[in-house]
């Protein structure tokens, strides 16, 4: 059986399977738009919550409970309701700390990113931030974020109820150590490498003897996936559920 | 009163050069009729802020060099990839970036709303954002010393709250949904100008469904019928993004020339909207 | 996830001695039945704010003693005269009035929708309620120390918003129109009771028209099917007050024995609403 | 003509137009709840703006145009956009103090009046503040205010924009001098004189040699009244309405 989910499993679905291990016993997960891996991973632990996960998804005319405007989010998050949220960087650095503004001396930046978005803010007050960025190179795990949208550690007289939990990958998964300020290599996705990925990370990192593979999903997971939870995810995602879902033999 | 003009040109004109005008981001209510009316009237020196971020109708006023000074969380054209004529004009140095954070605007904006100097604003210390910002303050609860730092935001008061909505009446008064970004930016901001899909014979706030749902004519000086007004982008419940155009607009405005020409055949010659 | 109790009674239960409960004034969302409730289960020391006044049912629960604090801008009852129980009970000294001013209770119930620590808040100064609040300070702009002085008013976190609202769905999905102080209620409090008249089968949510008046389930607590939830007090859009009913409640409240008859006829032997 | 109008002038009708003559030439007014004569005033300057002249009247469901809850008033009036709102007070004192808390040393109240509703701030905020009260006794016009619920005047360095325009009482209207900090007695209702006024009121104020009587509304003003305004006015006030203007001879 596991073999057999091995061949059929498509990265994005375990990359699905593993954020949505990270939901599990939480209450409220937010998701900003345009993140089809976290939303996909959010609506699959509500699935498997039995109706007790909530999941926000910002975008989707479905899915987002809001009502009080662009706002709602962020005070949502300050009142405490908001367990879970994702972040990204074109540049994350070994403390955790996000660019989402330029590449070079700010603000002159040689190359420029969106902006900060709510990170400045999301990464402070929503308890379990999972870090997802598929790119797993040098370019993007740097030693030094060249601009700090959003720090991953604070003094301790500031009042943070925030902060990163951990770091998925197209290649493996980090923790966050808050106290030590570094990430440690927790799994290795089927078919890469502890070498590979020191390599392809530009930052220090703990890591131990043996590195585990990352856990793959048992069969009613993969068909949970596949079946209902596919279905929600095309709602706010259709190119990418008929991407990923569309050919897969249904089980 | 709410005036009723007859068209996006005529709130374009009463949008002076240098005036600071707040957009709301493609996935709310954007008067891309109005903005390819201000690029047709050559203005300029315009500061922006994005509530909190702008897209498609912020690249394109950028590029085609009305604005001055940007002030956003974000410059995002979501799916559709990087903003090409904002990466280009930061790169250049050609427009003035404040770059902020989403809830820091929100709360600018709140702040506005309630004639107060600042709002507090959780967060931020830490990030390479408050070095660059003269209108955030670092200070303590005067409530509890213990508390840790905070931020103090200055108010954010727009002269220009810039909208599309898919409803008014002739009152003035504009249904925007849950889309309440757009009443925020209404209560703060001097005057309000307005460009909706339609024009309702009635009155939205006597109706009991759709009052909630909407901005008070009291808050807007302006109002244009424009079907079609916030395309190429969508507008909630009404329609979606233009894809192909929008993926036309990404390939040509890679570069001057080809940023020029779309200009030239979508916004100087104006056609129909699809 | 909300959860849908059966009755008035369930939600009264969970309301414990002691807590600190925001109230929507007579003329937005009060639940009558859940505070009939209270009394009925000999609820103490309650802590009840008024969002920004109170009406019939703070001075209910004052009469009943049921409340150790009251922390309001007013407690009127409009045109049917001064409120007999709070009268009495402020006279006596029985309750602690904190005594406030409507913006300050809105500004204060915003500062803990954002988990900010205060809020500015302008006016007040020279006001002799500002002597009396040691939870309002007064301070200055720090972005312009020219322009005088600003209190600042403390956050207030309610332990529980209780409100009373036409239509609910199963969700817990909350339909309070344009009566948006019920918002901010639920918003800043920590847990949210409610009361409905009706149960809406389907998601008041997913509906475009009535999303924008609609407090998400999210926020929502508890909800009880309530007919009738508050009579006598009237509920807007579906009945107005029961004037004849609040005129015997205002001739009875005037003396101790009367009062004590009404709670006996209409509290302790709970009949049906009209 | 005058003399009928005098004749058939109900006392609040003098009061309408007395204070509706206070609002021509501005573009908004708030009325509070529980508040026929202000509101009838303020419907009846609408009538004579021709449109210019927005009316914002809480509890009226037809005129009402607030719809972000209990707070839009306050923010709206720190916005600058409303120009006129009218105040009472259980005790209004000779320096435009007033007190809506209670009679007696605070917090061991006497007499307990319902608390200051929003006057701590729209005092403040709103340029032509109109104090109305009905009774006009040395009980309601004091020499000090047993409690300032908000205060008439500031000093310089408070950022006020609003403040105390006119005093309008069932005897007559005094002016509010903001320099000296007192009030003047404009004028005198019919049936009224300066001397009773002068024992009627409990603070010093001061007054011109002759003081005019109270300017009577023309006859068009009054037909206005009774006619398009009186149905305006039942729509929020109808027992209010039924009692000054069903009775009225139509002219």
């Amino acid at each position: 059986m596991n073999g057999e989910i091995a061949s059929s499993l498509a990265p994005e679905e375990l990359l699905i399977t593993t954020v949505a291990d990270m939901l599990s016993g939480l209450r409220h997960v937010a998701v900003g738009a345009q993140s089809p891996i976290p939303g996909s991973a959010a609506l699959l632990a509500r699935a498997r919550s039995d109706g007790a996960l909530r999941v926000s998804m910002l975008g989707s005319e479905t899915h987002s409970p809001f009502t009080d405007g662009g706002r709602e989010l962020f005070d949502c998050a300050a009142q405490g309701r908001i367990d879970a949220f994702f972040l990204s960087g074109g540049q994350i650095d070994g403390e955790a700390n996000i660019n989402l503004v330029g590449i070079g001396d700010y603000p002159e930046t040689k190359v420029r990113f969106p902006g900060s978005f709510g990170s400045a803010y999301l990464y402070f007050l929503v308890p379990r931030v999972i870090l997802f960025r598929e790119e797993h190179t040098a370019r993007v795990l740097v030693p030094k974020v060249d601009f700090v949208s959003a720090p991953g550690s604070s003094d301790t007289n500031m009042n943070r109820t925030g902060g990163p939990h951990a770091l998925v990958t197209g290649r493996g998964v980090f923790d966050f150590d808050a106290n030590k300020r570094r990430f440690r290599l927790s799994s290795v996705h089927p078919g890469h490498d502890t070498d590979e990925i020191r390599e392809h990370t530009g930052f220090d990192y703990d890591s131990g003897e043996q590195v585990p593979e990352t856990r793959l999903p048992d069969g009613p997971t993969l068909e949970l996936l596949r079946g209902q939870v596919a279905d929600e995810v095309a709602e706010t995602y259709p190119a990418f559920a008929t991407r990923l879902f569309g050919a897969v033999t249904a089980p | 009163m709410s005036e009723l003009v007859t068209s996006a040109e005529d709130l374009a004109e009463r949008i002076p050069d240098g005036a600071k005008v707040a957009l709301a981001p493609d996935y709310s209510g954007c008067s891309m009729v109005t903005a390819r009316a201000l690029i047709s009237r050559g203005a300029k020196n315009l500061h922006l802020i994005g509530v909190p971020s702008v897209g498609f109708q912020g690249d394109m006023l950028i590029g085609a060099g009305c604005v001055k000074t940007l002030e956003t969380a974000a410059v995002t054209l979501d799916e559709y990839g990087p903003a090409p004529r904002f990466m280009a004009a930061a790169k250049a140095g050609s427009i003035n970036v404040i770059d902020g954070t989403c809830p820091a605007i929100h709360s600018g904006l709140q702040a506005a709303e309630k004639g107060i100097p600042f709002m507090p604003v959780r967060g931020i210390i830490g990030s390479d954002l408050l070095e660059h910002r003269d209108d955030w303050i670092t200070s303590t609860d005067p409530f509890d010393e213990q508390d840790g730092p905070l931020v103090l935001v200055k108010a954010i008061r727009p002269d220009i709250a810039l909208i599309h909505a898919p409803l008014a009446d002739r009152n003035g008064n504009i249904w925007i949904g849950v889309r309440r970004e757009m009443m925020l930016m209404a209560h703060a901001a001097r005057e309000t100008f307005v460009t909706a899909e339609e024009i309702y014979d009635g009155d939205l706030l006597a109706d009991e469904a759709r009052a909630p749902g909407t901005i008070p004519g009291l808050y807007v000086s302006a109002l244009a019928e424009a079907a079609s007004g916030a395309w190429p982008v969508g507008l909630f419940g009404r329609y979606g993004p233009d894809d192909a155009h929008l993926r036309e607009y990404l390939e040509r405005a890679r570069t001057d020339e080809g940023f020029a020409s779309y200009l030239e055949e979508f916004v100087y010659t104006p056609r129909a909207a699809k």
